[in-house]
């Protein structure tokens, strides 16, 4: 029992952090990023390169890989949405598609298919608690988590960047008509949602293995916990994301290992059936 | 039917003829099913606005009906006809709860739906085989004609498509396709009219359903033999992009979408490891330089050279 | 007759009470306005008489059923058809199809009878183009029938919500500021066809910033401030009251919609 | 006689999640044909290999097969084709192998490969019904297991290894303490693997590709089970051997296709030509294919390019040696009856001896 | 301060403007007339870049600024307030007031410029709390227009201010309007419906007709010339 707490906490962390950062591109450019994961798994994989093939030290293998996250974010905005921008979204959406498939592919190309591991950064004895036994990886993941999620969450309400964020997000040329640099906003948006997506591959390089296909499954139940957390909503992802993890975790014991992610996709839609806008949507307003 | 359209389905009869070789026109062959399942998808998303990454499943769950009919020694087509009665089931079952979602909620619901589907098939082994399917499927047949060949395939398709196009525009220029493009511009409004908006939703994603389902059937009956991975979540994009890339909410442009979609990946083979970042690629561009679709594109292009 | 009569409407938003308790009747035949502050709830009100919103407490009776509670599209069924204040068109239809799909509402023929081009279907869909045809003509867009909708401008735009409503034949239309991005020219025109429709036999409700064209077309007034109906009745009585002048209209206020140049 | 060059083609996945697995058998292909053209071709005539991407669908796999399947602008098809290590991607290009009548020789592990009485089909590999019958045997006979606990990975190859192991322990009357499985995308089989522990285990049986079985070594160690491992040669992979401890690696028992790390001077020759050539480690698949095109060639100088000839040269094939094991072809089409028993020291897989299907 | 020299803009094969000419000097309230669908949106949007001029140069205090981007325009100090509102639907009415003014340094404090609006549109204090989608119409209109304020442009181009508004509060919004013009210098290009309000607080007007420029000059002498007021006073 605690020891699935302890598995099933872990993995929806990393659900939540890939939710958090599809939530944050979409709180700026309106769309789902459906590339999510695979950009999880380039920033796994760059993290190994850094630190395995070219021996740089944890520390800085870290802040190169965030960095070049943050780098591929913009450029991934500009390939991907900058010249769709104003069109419908469903055309985002097979454009991010799409671009996940060629990360995937490229990632195949360069790095082969073999999967490979990340050393964990923290060394130290596991924890044991009520009976479960939790290793350090596993509370790094779920620390980080947490102050993602604190330092996202106070730039979206409390800094004015995030207000311009929203804005733009919400009206693309109104926000260009009170003189918001759209571009860089959204620049920025993709940067940190991006460096999000590169800090999972991070965390679960170590205890899952880089493949270049890690990211499809990973990537969808991000997605998964955007929406029963409510689109939109920070905390909501986390909580979502956990209880995710939770639940998964508790059917794979219980219910059926087979149709584990059947009961979890069986849950969310019949929250959504209570819940049509996720467990913390706002009724984001329509006026007749 | 304009002149043009008339030519077109007159030079499509006769392609087996001109392809000659057996892959060509086996490629062809599931372009033509791909293409029903796109041409019923475009009823719910094209028209009715309503994300649909389900339609792999309606394929899959028409697929293994058929299957098993025709196994348990129903007619061919008795057994298609059974798949799409499940088919239509389904998606009442699906429909009733999530078509009051909204964007985002909906598309995560089908999806939901589209992998349940595809975990049944994998572990409900007594009657789906499981991972490794049912095989020695009998072929698609009606009385005593049976198809033999991928020409023969071709034509029966061909046929089916042809029906299936005519439904759809059918649906198009009534009351229905009006009510399901209409509510997907303004629910709101639509439903103000008196419309019963759940309910054109539903239809539309029943249509959808039967399509898959029939596109799923032929493809048992055509390839005699079922596996769960030909209906997941992978194949559902590869729908939804065949209908945009097309062009949304129009027939001919689900057509050109599963055409170009099937056949594009097979043309990039001798790109090895590259052709699927090759693939990516090229949908990309298209989205960038053809927004409105293939069949958006033609029209401007006409427009152009008809001003011009 | 009163064709509809609305009780102790109420509606709050959190903590917004956008109607406390609102009274109203439409007689028959009559062209009535609601009148009051931005922000005072005629919308809203709107909203609840034509089923979007539900109403928190209240009692709405509209030709003789009692409706409160139900959806819109029963409403509609009922013979209520209305204008929207942010414009709603069916953007990738035709002008045309716009209006067919007001003139048939929910009484569509089967899935078969379309497929199979029935009898029902036959009938169904020339006489939802010869409805369609007559609102588009009332309005004046007859000539546009086939532009998609979407690329008409503002001012058609609100015409085919107008012959949206029409094309279905209702007993009561409700319009909210429909001359809203008019001149005074428009207007005028759009409230010859407001009169027309009413002599042709529609009940019409309209909300209306524009003075002028209130106080010259409608037979009856009501007039709302924060949620609350604070005077009703005939045009020369509303221009005078007190309450009304000092909540709306502004002191000076006799004809126009604004003060004159 | 053949004229020409001789045309093999592989149709396998080389993308997507099995593209370790279909990138391991074409390495095996392509590295016998490299071998054999150096040396100077087969009868005279050098080989070509082409490789078609099956992706993991069906419809992918459906239009590679008749893709190989069509003549050239010479009018010449290939002269066989080697199928995936992929059940289902076989079973939905078998008809098309029917009806063009070439020799298919696959390693897909699913019994029912062999049963569909299609003559042109040969299988290279050790397949899951041996592995089924062995591995509860070994369990039951040689490590006294009483009570052991199954996870598998949830595709066709586990799923079907799991049911027959389940067969095969009922029939010596024995009931697994539990049988569990993973989804393919799965990260976390730590439910599973406390199902199995919770209800007694007294060991645990796995079956899975070397990525997730890696996994599965590391969680068990993470919860701290002690329980003896057996399961199939995923086990002692290299690929999976990269990414353990040793601790986590050791004591682990796996039985299957043979592996060349762990054989005689000319197999670790072998995989180390392979690995520096394609960077990526070669496997028993690999060593399957590379053994397959031999055994092709030799078919090839005896009878010459017909295809039918070659096929019942192949259906004749009687205890030829391979790289690690001889191979003897049974009425089904089935070559490979001879499974490793490894045991990992440490990372180091070693080699304990080999077990025989009844009969060869 | 602005010059818009025979500019001439296209949606695809629609001609909306044809070599349109106008001018705003510095503190002037300059009102553009027209039919429904004459071009007078467009002519703004051209103005501030939303639409680019297929010919014709637009200058501003000089500079040509036709050619800069949208946001680049803003800064110069033109402020738009487009029709329709385009209020920042899920922001609250605070946030959208502090969206208006993105084109002043990070750490500037808005209180003061936020008072200001706050006295011009009381409602909106009270509203401050509130999401903008669920604000009346009138409500929202106040909004825009405290919105464009925000950014405290030398020229403001309104599109509309009054559509939607009660009578009381169009009195209101004129005279704020006016106030404004007089107080700070504020230049004003200002499209309105109400044609009889809006001749009564702008110095000079311009009427369009499908797309040309076809009368101007000064407003009073506009608001009594007999072609105007047939068109746009209702006779
Ligand atoms: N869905 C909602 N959620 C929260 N508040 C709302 C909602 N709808 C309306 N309100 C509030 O209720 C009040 C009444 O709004 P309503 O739209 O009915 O006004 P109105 O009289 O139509 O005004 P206007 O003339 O400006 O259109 C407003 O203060 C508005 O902010
Ligand atoms: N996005 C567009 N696509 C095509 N045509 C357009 C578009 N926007 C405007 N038009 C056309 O350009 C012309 C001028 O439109 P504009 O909106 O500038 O007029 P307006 O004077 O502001 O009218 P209104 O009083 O209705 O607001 C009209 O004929 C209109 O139909
Ligand atoms: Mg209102
Ligand atoms: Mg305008």
């Amino acid at each position: 029992m605690p020891q699935l707490v302890v598995s099933g906490l872990t993995l929806g962390a990393v659900y939540a952090l890939v939710a958090l950062g599809l939530l944050l591109i979409f709180s700026a450019a309106r769309v789902v990023n459906f590339a999510q994961g695979q950009l999880l798994m380039i920033g796994a994989y760059l993290a190994i390169a850094a630190q395995v093939r070219h021996g740089l030290p944890a520390w800085a293998a870290y802040g190169l890989t965030l960095a070049a996250m943050a780098l591929l974010g913009v450029v991934f905005m500009l390939v991907a949405w900058r010249p769709l921008r104003g069109r419908p979204t469903h055309l985002v959406i097979l454009t991010t598609i799409a671009m996940g498939i060629i990360l995937e592919n490229l990632a195949l190309i360069v790095w082969g298919p073999l999967p490979v591991s990340l050393p964990a950064p923290l060394v130290g004895r596991p924890w044991r608690v009520a009976g479960g036994v939790i290793t350090m990886q596993q509370m790094f993941v779920m620390g980080t988590t947490m102050l993602a999620l604190v330092a996202l969450s106070l730039f979206m309400t409390r800094s004015r960047f995030g207000v311009l964020m929203r804005a733009t997000a919400q009206d693309l040329d109104m926000a260009r008509l009170v003189g918001i640099r759209v571009d860089r906003t959204i620049a920025a948006a993709f940067a940190i949602g991006s460096g999000l997506a590169g800090l999972a591959g991070l965390l679960v390089a170590p205890l899952y293995l880089a493949e270049p296909t890690m990211g499809g499954s990973l990537g969808l139940k991000g997605f998964v916990v955007a929406v029963v957390g409510g689109f939109g909503n920070l905390p909501g992802a986390v909580v979502g994301g956990l209880g995710l993890g939770l639940i998964e975790a508790f059917a794979a014991r219980y219910v059926s290992a087979e149709y584990r992610d059947a009961v979890a996709f069986i849950i969310m839609i019949a929250m959504l059936c209570v819940r049509p806008r996720g467990l913390f949507g706002e009724t984001v307003g329509e006026r007749v | 039917m304009r002149p043009w359209m008339l030519i077109g389905w007159a030079l499509a009869a006769c392609l087996p003829l001109l392809l000659g070789s057996g892959y060509a026109v086996q490629v062809a062959d599931l372009a033509l099913l791909n293409a029903l399942a796109v041409l019923g998808l475009n009823f719910v998303t094209g028209y009715a606005g309503q994300v649909n990454f389900g339609q792999a499943g309606f394929a899959g769950i028409g697929a293994y009906v058929t299957a098993l009919g025709a196994l348990a020694g129903l007619p061919f087509w008795l057994a298609l006809l059974a798949a799409l009665v499940v088919a239509a089931g389904a998606s009442l079952a699906l429909g009733l709860p999530t078509l009051r979602l909204r964007s985002f909620y909906l598309a995560m619901a089908t999806i939901g739906f589209g992998e349940i589907v595809h975990l049944v098939l994998l572990h409900w082994e007594s009657v789906t085989g499981g991972s490794s399917g049912l095989r020695q499927i009998p072929p698609i047949g009606i009385g005593r004609f049976v198809v033999g060949t991928d020409a023969q395939a071709w034509w029966v398709l061909l046929a089916v498509l042809a029906l299936a196009v005519l439904v759809a525009g059918r649906v198009r220029r009534s009351w229905l396709g009006r009510a399901m493009i209409a509510t997907a511009d303004a629910e709101i409004a639509a439903s103000l009219t008196g419309l019963d908006t759940l309910r054109v939703k539903l239809v539309a994603l029943m249509l959808a359903a039967v399509y898959a389902a029939l596109s799923g059937g032929l493809y048992a009956g055509y390839v005699r033999y079922v596996s769960p991975d030909q209906f997941g979540n992978q194949q559902a994009v590869l729908l939804f992009s065949m209908l945009v890339l097309g062009g949304t909410g129009s027939i001919g442009g689900c057509l050109i979408g599963a055409a170009v979609l099937t056949v594009l990946p097979e043309a990039l083979r001798f790109l090895h490891a590259w052709y699927m970042v090759l693939y990516g690629a090229g949908v990309v561009a298209i989205v960038l330089f053809m927004p409105d679709g293939v069949v958006g594109a033609a029209r401007r292009l006409g427009r152009r050279l008809g001003v011009g | 007759m009163s064709l509809l009569v609305a009780r102790g409407l109420v509606k709050g938003f959190g903590g917004v009470r956008a109607l406390d308790g609102v009274d109203l009747e439409v007689a028959e035949g009559s062209i009535s306005a609601v009148i009051g502050p931005n922000g005072s709830g005629k919308t809203t009100l709107l909203n609840v008489l034509s089923g979007a919103y539900r109403a928190d407490a209240g009692s709405i009776m509209f030709a003789g059923a009692d409706m409160a509670g139900r959806p819109p599209l029963q409403f509609a069924r009922q013979g209520l058809a209305r204008s929207f204040q942010n414009i709603r068109l069916f953007t990738r239809l035709s002008v045309l199809d716009n209006a067919r799909v007001g003139a048939m509402g929910g009484h569509g023929p089967s899935l078969a009878a379309v497929l199979l081009r029935l009898a029902a279907h036959r009938t169904a869909e020339a006489m939802a183009t010869r409805r369609a045809r007559a609102a588009l003509d009332q309005v004046g867009l007859g000539g546009l029938a086939d532009a998609p909708a979407g690329s008409l401008p503002y001012a058609q735009q609100r015409l085919l919500e107008l012959a949206r409503a029409v094309a279905g034949r209702p007993r009561l239309l409700l319009l909210d500021e429909p001359a809203a991005g008019m001149n005074m020219t428009e207007a005028m025109a759009l409230m010859d066809i407001v009169r027309r429709l009413r002599d042709g036999g529609i009940t019409v409700l309209l909300v209306e910033h524009n003075m002028r064209l209130v106080m010259q077309v409608s037979d009856h007034l009501t007039v709302l401030d924060f949620g609350r109906r604070i005077a009703a009745g005939g045009p020369d009585e509303i221009r005078r009251d007190p309450a009304v002048i000092a909540a709306y209209l502004g002191p000076g206020h006799g004809e126009g919609g604004a003060p004159d140049a | 006689v053949c004229t020409g060059p001789i045309r093999v083609a592989v149709v396998t996945p080389t993308t997507t999640a099995l593209a370790l697995l279909g990138i391991q058998a074409a390495n095996g292909v392509r590295f016998a044909a490299d071998e054999i053209n150096a040396a100077g071709g087969i009868a005279g005539q050098q080989v070509s290999v082409t490789v078609e991407d099956t992706a993991a669908a069906a419809g992918t796999a459906l239009s590679a097969i008749n893709r190989v399947l069509e003549p050239a602008s010479d009018g010449s098809g290939p002269i066989a084709v080697f199928g995936s290590p992929i059940s289902p991607l076989v079973f939905t290009q078998s008809e098309a192998i029917r009806k063009a009548g070439v020799p298919f020789l696959v390693t897909a592990t699913n019994a029912g490969i062999t049963a569909q009485n299609l003559p042109w089909l040969f299988r290279i590999h050790v397949h899951d019904c041996q592995l089924a019958t062995l591995v509860p045997a070994y369990a039951v006979q040689t490590m006294h297991l009483q009570k052991p606990g199954i996870i598998v990975v949830g595709d066709d190859y586990g799923l079907g290894a799991s049911k027959g192991m389940q067969a095969t322990l009922a029939a010596m009357g024995i009931t697994p303490a539990a049988a569990t499985s993973y989804a393919p995308s799965d990260r976390d089989m730590t439910a599973q693997l406390l199902d199995i522990t919770d209800k007694g285990a007294d060991g645990i049986i796995t079956f899975g590709r070397p990525g997730d079985l890696a996994l599965v070594l590391k969680q068990i160690r993470q919860l701290g089970i002690s329980l003896p491992r057996l399961g199939n040669t995923s086990l002692m992979a290299p690929t999976t051997m990269a990414n353990v401890t040793d601790d986590e690696a050791d004591g682990a028992i796996g039985i299957g296709g043979m592996l060349p790390q762990s054989g005689d001077a000319r197999a670790q020759a072998f995989a180390a030509a392979v690995e520096a050539k394609y960077s990526v480690p070669a496997d028993n698949f690999t060593v399957a294919y590379d053994d397959g095109m031999h055994l092709l060639k030799e078919a090839i100088e005896a009878v010459g390019c017909d295809r039918a000839a070659i096929r019942d040269r192949l259906a004749a094939t009687s205890g030829w040696q391979g790289l690690l094991i001889r191979y003897t072809a049974d009425a089904r089409g089935d070559l490979a009856h001879t499974l490793g028993v490894y045991r990992n020291h440490g990372r180091s897989p070693q080699l304990l001896g080999t077990v025989s299907e009844a009969g060869f | 301060m602005l010059e818009v020299e025979a500019i001439s803009v296209a949606y695809g094969p629609v001609r909306a403007l044809t070599e349109v000419s106008l001018r705003v000097a510095p503190g002037e309230i300059v009102a553009l007339l027209g039919a429904n669908g004459a071009g007078k949106t467009t002519t703004l949007a051209t103005i501030s870049g939303l639409q680019r001029p297929r010919a014709g140069v637009v200058r501003f205090e000089g500079q040509p600024i036709s050619g800069l981007a949208v946001e680049a325009i803003v800064r110069r100090g033109i402020a738009h307030c487009p029709e329709g509102r385009r209020v920042f639907a899920g922001l609250t009415v605070a946030e959208n007031l502090l969206a208006g003014g993105a084109i002043h340094p990070a750490r500037t404090d808005f209180s003061a410029d936020l008072a200001r609006i706050y006295t011009l549109f009381p409602r909106l204090a009270e509203r401050a709390g509130q999401h903008a989608w669920s604000l009346s119409g009138g409500e929202q209109q106040m909004l825009a227009v405290g919105r464009a304020l925000m950014a405290r442009p030398r020229l403001l181009l309104l599109d509309e201010p009054s559509l939607g508004l009660a009578p009381l509060l169009v009195a209101q919004m004129f005279a704020a309007i006016a106030r404004l013009n007089r107080e700070s210098g504020l230049a004003i290009l200002l499209v309105e419906q109400n044609a009889s309000v809006a001749l009564s607080v702008a110095h000079r007007a311009y009427v369009l007709e499908n797309g040309s420029v076809r009368l101007s000059g000064a407003a009073d002498a506009l608001a009594r010339d007999e072609r105007v007021r047939a068109a746009y006073f209702g006779g």
